[in-house]
């Protein structure tokens, strides 16, 4: 550690009071509150950060924002460790760690760097006309190629870290907090308006922190605390700093990514790390400045050669000198700012390169009295240095050919500070659709038409200057809020600042290399896209933008050629001899910058994954020991294992239980409908295939509804309550579709129906009790319902009181024994479940599960969700006969397509092992001769499957093709997956009580 | 053509690569062509490409909008497989299967292949049957397959979470070994540059705009750059198959959805296998260049817009944060969206249309990637010689009407729930 | 994201809703239906490249059913209305 | 058999916990939280135009019907709360629990109108606090600002990935109305978000 040999003596906004300690690749430094990783490694003298993705080429650090291609590395280790993030970005805390990546065995000494000796073998897109032989090799190759690639390393342990979202309504959102934000916010929030300001960097200001500009005559900092101190005092203004506007979506919905503890050391653990705001804006401010671009010449990507801007960047915000000795190298104005800047912090700046041959006599005064030297009409053809910048070569430069000239003139220097104008910051506004155009005087892309209630002032609007800067803020955040509805006169006069000039560029997009020189021409920094990668994208036919982009992944990469883009399609238009505009670019799209899956996922993690809907028994499953099974959101008991029990001696005692005393399932997630009105009956007799107009008050039935096609949709008992009074059950699956189904048909369909639908389900706790001795049991109780068989018969409906608890009692049957499901109101569920299993435990009661009812119901051939498949029909699965002929009901009409009558249509069976021992395998395909090679003919299907205890041997339920024609025959049900096979007989699918006996009984 | 070779591409090295050609010509529209196919993304080239390799028909024009493969084609989540369950299509998906095994060679185009496993989570029992069956029909169809327990998904898959501890947990799946993920792009450059070598015109920025027919037969297509004539005229233009149909006055159960996709900064390998989940709505591989790519179910609502919105990629990182809780603090990178044609039984349609010397190949919904090769295949059969190839007799317009429809998810006639 | 008018609710976001579809689809009468409209009604959408009527449930909300006449290229919502009701604007 | 046993259990009763948790600051918590076990919710549906209908809705609730969308009516016993243009929740505190609905049922029978009690069916958490609306805000995506969500505001919306019904019952006091099945869910996920405010749990009573 020593005292940051780097650092000025004074200035800057970070607190030198406060001393950070940080590592960087296993070396320990010191930088100051306030700092980022970046430049607290340049005021160390840092500038070896990273290696490219390709040629591992060493890399410093470009820029001092988001935009950084470069210094990309890996923060902390373990389950933190986070790769990619941009050394710009980081704010340094005490105790960060953080190492290159992308490099082996260390940054310094690189051994993937002899990629770069093969370079010309290895040029865009060389990947797709090699490794093709021999075939069988690809595999190596590939494995070879995948791990080349990739930057940083992910995690391999769970993220500790939580968060969160939130949701926000502006009137009017400002996205960037630089002078032309600040001003819009202002204006907007003192005419009254809901105002929230998003700016990405832990500062407000923008790009005036990074200058010295004034404001009524004081130093532009002072201007930026005011505001941000009226602004605070404003009860509907939010400001969030640390905050990046990442997605512009539909209808003014943006998402904005908060870091609200990444800065911390040790963070207050009941904060988020993260938090995701999703805004709906009325209108939108966009005042995201601009993004300077480098300019593309021999070796541009060596350590030390630098935005101009970021350079000015580190000596004035961070008080960081970037280099010793420094050349600017320009074809604007702009970095004449940044040379005079740089010097006064005592960077030996050894002559400004421009290559216009005019510049203003302002500027050029101004170098002279700072004692800077300037070359104009001349470029830097190369850079010397590998792992830092040692030198430059300078030549003059001709704009007729557009190539230098001369003899090149070698200026030693460690720092080379690049300035080839600013790209507006225009992401946001094409994300929300609005149209771009190309700016001849700017050179950049500006926006022009709006499609949503947006609009873009100051430097993203492409008014480069302050003065400018504030006056469009203020009209804009006036503008915005009277479109939101608040009345203001005129916008806030915008205050006053210091003389400037027009940014007055010209365009400079390639500086080709005079003859044998050596060296590569980096468009896309990160992507390792050269100059030439270019031109041989266009050679071989990839000229459109998209294909140049595809073929050579410029722009590609985590920067998404912010800085790349613009030159790479300049040097395009330049190959094909067309205007830039005609060439276009690519899409913007989200994010604007990377945002992590954390904080898009929110609280949605891990057992919150989605919400679990649990039954008013839950609480006694748990106690009981059941293991539990997700049927869609609701969390069901499948078995309740005793010890020393296996799992399929547990299932087989549950199932046991019920056909030889009495058990009891939960069966509360049911769907259950409520439905009421004049015309209740004509309505499910139009959902139901059978008839619902004749049903009897107090009986239950069964009822079958198809799709409009005419496929089998869902099954479920309805009950004719009371007059006009019915409820409709479903399964567990379609609770959610069928009650949207018949919403639609009574609304749209049939909006002349009197009838009212409300889902019941989470209102009754169900529970089905089963058994021979289940009327017993119901006996004890209840005292006033009558249960008797005449009393209560079977598909009898009643109600009264068990338990003690107001109760509907149905006497239905889903296991084929006798059997009643009863319905108390859900908050009695719990204590009316325990007090039936108390007065059933002399009877040897037992609950059972979702395993055992499955078993049950096989035993009886009913049907689920594995018959109900989507592609089966009514005749398939043996309702043919409930399909009633004298009324219309949906789907009926499609019944008469003739596949649907079909004379191989696959039939339900049931099937029994011939051996009567060897399961049925489940998932099994059901084929004449098991032998046979592939292919194999497949008859059907098993659809379900299990061992009865009851039976003692396994069945299962199957469909096959032509089923009910071949009871009796023999065929084989495979399963090469699970390698089993076995000889099954095909039998009627009601294995139990055919007759009905036990369930009428 | 000049062959791609590790020799080609060093004698070029030398040359500082000034010298390759194009990969295809950009040729002006000839006033008249045999066949012309609408729609330069896989399926389109491709049939161009078998056209001339399979059937000697040289004489072909593929007329795209845009740019080469700027539709679906340069949007997917690359996933290859033929993991079918019904008849018609497992025998469709395998033969494509079979093409893309040979694809590079044959085209001397690497289209980066990789046959790392594309497994499908299971995470209840009725999943499981429901795969064993797939698993099972494939294998008696002569596909591979293998059934795994969590152990072995552990083993294959070590960032997943196979623990008890999750909302879902993780029950089995299956695999097959030859499913993979292969480099999009190349597919359509290399099925173009082959097309382009055999005679084929490939005319980029052109856009149809209008189907000749005279006496219920096609003679052409208006486009912007021109009129053109065409004895024969193929449709392989994916989300815009309702357009393209009116246009001929054809009526086809499609509707236009779309579907988003996204992609994490690049990372060194982590994940080696395509894991894809029913219960968390997701699919997910890493690609060659090191970004994870990822995707889910569509929007839900119809769109032509090459855009989404942010419900779905909420949900859809989610999920893959469920699975792999590691990569919470991995970056979404960018994300877009492609406009699907969803039919309504999910399976695609190549077929004749009731215009003589009008085809159709559409209906891929978010599948018809894999199906790229297979597609061009039987297309081109189709076209060639004016009657489906026994392996798409199945994926017929009539379908519809007489019921024999092809519904794998048995989802019914709602096109977005496919 | 969409902003849905919900002619009850007022503007609600996208999530609140569910799609339904086509608004123009009508259930045939079953009695005088052909086949071939049979065949129509259930599988033939409109699907518009831009402007296209269409149902929306308001799920989280009122339930109630929505027509909404929505662009499907720039997803900009023209108006809202009950199912039957009539919307003004650009038609379809 | 002893008529009484069957007690009513809130489908909280193992996640709810009475006490002091979270960053609680100067001003105490930020959050209060409380499970009203007491009231019971009624659905009714019927045609708001006929004057029959909406005279016994008043008669009954003493509440106008509110026919404003969003909108709840307060009388002394009972609030009622607009869920559709055809559907709305009568709420009332316990002890009016039987009574209200026959009586009802009765005054309601010779219209179209349908009665549906879905007390059981419904978990209702009152959430009161500085913070009340932030947390809110951490799930729900309607507007709750106090200028657009005030008292006597209601709406069906979502809390995540739940199905909600928010009242506003007094400018920093919110009922939230959640499915029974998921109330434990949605509480795991209340008591979570409110942790950064600091939050009280209260008995209920
Ligand atoms: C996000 C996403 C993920 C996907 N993931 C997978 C996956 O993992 N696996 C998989 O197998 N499939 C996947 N798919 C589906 C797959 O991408 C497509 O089914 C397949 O690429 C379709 O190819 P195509 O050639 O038919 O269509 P496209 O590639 O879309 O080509 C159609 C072309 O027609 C052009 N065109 C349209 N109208 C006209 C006109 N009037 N005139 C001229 N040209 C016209 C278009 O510009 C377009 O280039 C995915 C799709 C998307 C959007
Ligand atoms: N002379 C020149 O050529 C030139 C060029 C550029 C800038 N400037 C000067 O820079 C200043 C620009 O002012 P300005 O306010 O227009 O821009 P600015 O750069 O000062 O402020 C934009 C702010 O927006 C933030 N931002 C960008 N994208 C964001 C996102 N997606 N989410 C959240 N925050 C985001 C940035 O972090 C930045 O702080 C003026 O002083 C101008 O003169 C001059
Ligand atoms: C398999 C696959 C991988 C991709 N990888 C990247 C990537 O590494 N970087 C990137 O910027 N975009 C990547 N993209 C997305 C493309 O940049 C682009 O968004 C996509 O092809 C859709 O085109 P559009 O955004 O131009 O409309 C990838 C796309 C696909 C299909
Ligand atoms: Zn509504």
């Amino acid at each position: 550690m020593n005292g940051q040999p780097f650092r000025t003596a004074a200035g800057g906004r970070i607190n030198r009071a406060k001393p950070l300690v940080f590592t960087f690749n296993g070396r320990i430094y010191q930088g100051f509150e306030g700092d980022t990783l970046a430049s607290a490694l340049l005021a160390n003298g840092v500038h070896l950060v990273g290696r490219s993705f390709k040629y591992h080429r060493p890399r410093g650090i470009l820029s001092a924002g988001a935009e950084e291609p470069n210094a990309l590395v890996q923060v902390e280790t373990g389950a933190r460790t986070e790769p990619n993030l941009r050394a710009t970005q980081i704010e340094l805390h005490e105790g960060l760690t953080a190492s290159s990546q992308n490099c082996w065995p260390s940054v310094a000494f690189d051994v993937s760097a002899v990629n770069g000796w093969f370079s010309r073998l290895i040029p865009a897109g060389f990947y797709y006309k090699t490794f093709m032989w021999p075939s069988k090799w690809w595999k190596a190759y590939e494995h070879v190629i995948r791990r080349a690639a990739g930057l940083g390393i992910a995690p391999s342990e769970p993220d500790p870290d939580h968060y969160e979202h939130r949701f926000d309504h502006a009137d009017v959102l400002v996205i960037g907090g630089g002078p032309t934000g600040l001003m819009a916010a202002l204006a907007a929030g003192r005419a009254g308006a809901r105002v929230t300001v998003a700016e990405e960097r832990t500062e407000w200001g923008g790009a005036l922190l990074a200058g010295n500009e004034t404001i009524k005559g004081k130093p532009a900092a002072d201007w930026v605390g005011g505001v941000v101190a009226e602004l605070s005092t404003m009860k509907e203004v939010m400001m969030l700093s640390r905050t990046t506007a990442a997605a512009y979506y539909d209808h003014n919905m943006v998402v904005l990514a908060e870091r609200v503890t990444d800065h911390q050391t040790s963070s207050d653990l009941n904060l988020p790390r993260q938090r995701l705001w999703q805004v709906r804006a009325n209108q939108v401010v966009l005042a995201t400045g601009a993004i300077e671009r480098p300019l593309v010449f021999t070796n541009n990507d060596r350590p030390g050669v630098m935005l101009a801007s970021a350079a000015r960047a580190y000596a004035n915000q961070y008080g960081v000198r970037a280099g010793r000795q420094a050349v600017v190298f320009t074809n604007n104005n702009s970095a004449y700012r940044a040379a005079l800047d740089l010097s006064a912090a005592g960077i030996d700046i050894e002559t400004v390169i421009d290559v216009r041959n005019e510049v203003s006599p302002v500027l050029l005064d101004g170098l002279k009295e700072a004692g800077i030297g300037c070359l104009t009409g001349s470029v830097v053809v190369g850079v010397h240095g590998t792992k830092r910048v040692s030198s430059v070569d300078v030549m003059a430069f001709d704009t007729t050919t557009a190539r230098p000239e001369g003899k090149p003139r070698r200026v030693q220097c460690d720092l080379l500070c690049v300035s080839g104008g600013w790209n507006p910051t225009v992401h946001l506004f094409s994300q929300s659709r609005g149209k771009i155009r190309y700016d001849d005087t700017l050179a950049a892309f500006v926006p022009d038409v709006s499609f949503q209630n947006e609009r873009s002032a100051g430097t993203c609007n492409g008014a480069f200057q302050l003065a400018a800067c504030l006056r469009e803020g203020a009209e804009a955040g006036t503008e915005a809020a009277v479109q939101a509805g608040f009345k203001c006169g005129t916008a806030p006069e915008p205050p006053t600042v210091g003389d400037e000039l027009p940014t007055a560029l010209q365009p400079l997009w390639d500086v080709p290399p005079p003859s044998k020189f050596r060296g590569k021409r980096f468009v896309d920094l990160q992507n390792d896209v050269t100059a030439p990668d270019v031109a041989l994208a266009h050679c071989e036919g990839y000229r459109s933008v998209e294909h140049l982009k595809r073929y050579t992944t410029l722009g590609m990469g985590t920067d998404q050629g912010r800085i790349s883009n613009v030159n790479g399609l300049a040097i395009m238009a330049g190959l094909r001899g067309v205007a830039i505009p005609t060439v276009g670019t690519t899409t913007f799209r989200p994010p604007y910058t990377p945002i992590t899956l954390g904080a898009i996922t929110g609280t949605e993690r891990g057992q919150h994954f989605t919400p679990i809907r649990r039954s008013a028994m839950y609480d006694w499953h748990v106690k009981a020991g059941a293991r539990f099974v997700p049927a869609g959101l609701w969390l069901r008991a499948q078995v309740y294992e005793r010890p020393g029990e296996s799992l399929m001696q547990a299932i087989g005692r549950e199932a046991k239980s019920v056909r030889e005393t009495v058990g009891m399932v939960d069966v509360s997630p049911l769907g259950k409908i409520d439905i009421q009105g004049r015309n209740a009956a004509e309505f499910l007799n139009r959902v139901y295939i059978n008839d619902f107009k004749k049903l009897p008050i107090g009986r239950v039935r069964y009822g079958v509804m198809l799709r409009e096609d005419g496929i089998v949709f869902d099954d479920g008992t309805t009950t004719h309550i009371a007059e006009n009074h019915f409820m409709m059950t479903t399964t567990t699956a379609n609770a959610g579709p069928v009650m949207q189904h018949l919403e639609y048909y009574a609304h749209v369909v049939w909006p002349e129906l009197d009838v009212h639908l409300v889902s019941v389900t989470e209102e009754w706790a169900g529970m089905a009790l089963a058994g021979p001795a289940s009327r017993k049991l119901l006996e004890a109780v209840t005292d006033d319902i009558d249960v008797s068989n005449e009393a209560c018969p079977f598909m009898a409906f009643r109600t009264g009181t068990i338990a003690g608890a107001p109760a509907r009692l149905f006497r239905i049957s889903f296991s084929g024994e006798l059997a009643y499901e009863i319905n108390v109101p859900a908050d009695y569920g719990m204590d009316v479940w325990q007090w039936i299993m108390n007065a059933g435990a002399p009877l040897g009661i037992s609950p059972y599960g979702t395993e055992a009812m499955s078993i049950l119901r096989i035993e009886k051939g009913h049907v689920v969700s594995g018959e109900i498949n989507g592609r089966t029909t009514a005749g398939d699965l043996g309702f043919g006969s409930m399909l009633s002929t004298t009324k219309d009901y949906i789907g009926r009409h499609s019944l008469t397509r003739p596949a649907l009558n079909d004379d191989g249509r696959k039939q339900l069976v049931g099937l029994i092992p011939d051996d009567g021992r060897t399961a049925v395998p489940r998932g099994a395909q059901i084929v004449a001769n098991p032998k046979r090679v592939a292919p194999n003919p497949m008859l059907g299907e098993v659809t379900s499957s299990c061992y009865s205890p009851n039976l003692r041997h396994p069945i299962a339920l199957a469909i096959v093709a032509d089923g009910r024609r071949h009871h009796g025959e023999t065929l084989h049900a495979v399963s090469p997956v699970t390698d089993e096979a076995v000889k099954v007989r095909v039998t009627d699918p009601v294995f139990i009580d055919p007759e009905k006996e036990r369930l009428r009984g | 053509m000049t062959r791609y070779s590790i020799f080609s591409l060093a004698r070029n090295a030398f040359n500082n690569h000034r010298d390759w050609p194009a990969a295809w010509r950009s040729p002006e529209p000839k006033a008249e062509y045999d066949v012309i196919i609408i729609g330069g993304g896989g399926h389109g080239l491709a049939t161009a490409f078998y056209l001339a390799e399979e059937h000697g028909v040289t004489n072909v024009a593929v007329l795209e909008k845009g740019w080469l493969g700027g539709g679906n084609t340069g949007r997917n989540t690359t996933i290859v497989r033929s993991n079918y369950l019904l008849e018609g299509n497992a025998h469709f998906y395998e033969k494509s299967m079979k093409l893309w095994e040979t694809m590079s060679q044959e085209l001397n185009f690497n289209v980066m292949m990789s046959h790392r496993g594309v497994l499908n989570l299971a995470h209840s029992d009725p999943q499981v049957d429901a795969f064993q069956r797939r698993g099972n029909a494939m294998r008696l169809n002569g596909i591979d397959a293998e059934y795994l327990d969590r152990n072995e998904i552990q083993r294959l898959v070590p960032l997943l979470d196979c623990s008890d501890n999750t909302r879902y947990p993780i029950m089995g799946g299956l695999l097959q070994p030859r499913g993979g993920t292969a480099r999009h792009d190349a597919v359509a450059w290399g099925y173009a540059r082959g097309a382009d070598a055999r005679g084929v015109d490939i005319i980029q920025n052109c856009e149809v705009t209008g189907i000749k027919r005279d006496d219920g037969r096609v003679t052409g297509v208006e486009t912007t750059r021109g009129a053109i004539k065409a004895k024969k005229v193929g449709i392989a233009v994916a989300g815009h198959t309702t357009q393209l149909c009116q246009m001929a006055g054809v009526d086809v159960p499609i509707e236009s959805h779309v579907l988003q996709a996204m992609v994490s900064e690049p990372i060194k390998p982590c994940l080696n296998t395509v894991v894809t989940s029913g219960a968390a709505h997701c699919y997910i591989s890493q690609s060659d260049k090191g970004e994870l790519v990822f995707g889910g179910d569509l929007d839900g609502y119809n769109s032509f817009a090459q855009r989404g919105n942010f419900p779905i990629i909420e949900h859809v990182v989610a999920s893959v944060c469920a699975l792999f809780p590691a990569f919470s603090r991995l970056r979404l990178m960018r994300t877009w969206g492609g406009v699907v044609d969803m039919s309504m039984d999910g399976s695609p349609i190549i077929a004749k249309t009731p215009v003589d010397g009008l085809y159709l190949n559409g209906g891929w919904c978010y599948g018809g990637f894999k199906a790229t090769p297979g597609s061009g295949w039987v297309f081109a059969h189709t076209i060639a010689g004016d009657r489906p190839h026994a392996l798409n007799e199945c994926f017929s317009l009539e379908r519809f009407a007489t019921g024999c429809v092809l519904d794998e998810k048995g989802a019914g006639p709602v096109p977005g729930a496919h | 994201m969409l902003l849905i008018n919900c002619p009850w609710c007022g503007e609600r976001t996208q999530s609140e809703f569910a799609y339904v579809g086509d608004a123009n689809v009508v259930r045939p009468d079953p009695d005088t239906v052909s086949d071939q409209e049979w065949i129509n009604y259930i599988y033939i959408r409109s699907n518009p490249k831009g402007v296209h009527d269409e149902l929306w449930q308001h799920i989280a909300g009122c339930r109630c059913f929505v027509k909404v006449r929505r662009d499907t290229v720039s997803h900009e919502i023209i108006g809202t209305a009950a199912p039957a009701g009539k919307i003004d604007g650009r038609e379809a | 058999m002893d008529s009484t046993l069957a007690k009513k259990r809130s489908a909280l009763v193992a996640a709810y916990l009475p006490g002091i948790y979270g960053a609680i600051g100067e001003d105490g918590p930020g959050i209060m939280l409380v499970e009203r076990c007491d009231l019971n919710v009624v659905h009714i549906a019927g045609d708001a135009t006929d004057q029959a209908f909406a005279h016994a809705v008043k008669t009954e609730t003493g509440c106008p019907l509110p026919t404003e969308a969003n909108t709840a009516t307060v009388s002394s016993e009972c609030t009622v709360l607009w869920l559709a243009p055809d559907r709305w929740l009568v709420v009332s505190a316990r002890h009016g629990e039987g009574l209200l609905k026959e009586r009802f049922r009765m005054s309601l029978a010779s219209g179209s109108a349908a009665l549906t009690d879905v007390s059981n069916g419904h978990t209702v958490i009152q959430i009161s606090g500085a913070r009340v609306r932030e947390l809110l805000a951490k799930g729900a995506p309607i507007d709750l600002h106090p200028s657009v969500f005030g008292p006597d505001q209601c709406a069906g919306t979502n809390l995540l990935q739940i199905s909600v019904l928010l009242h506003c019952v007094e400018t920093n006091v919110f009922h939230v109305y959640v499915a029974r099945g998921f109330a434990q869910s949605l509480w795991e996920w209340l008591t979570e978000g409110a942790a950064e405010f600091g939050y009280r749990v209260d008995p209920t009573d």
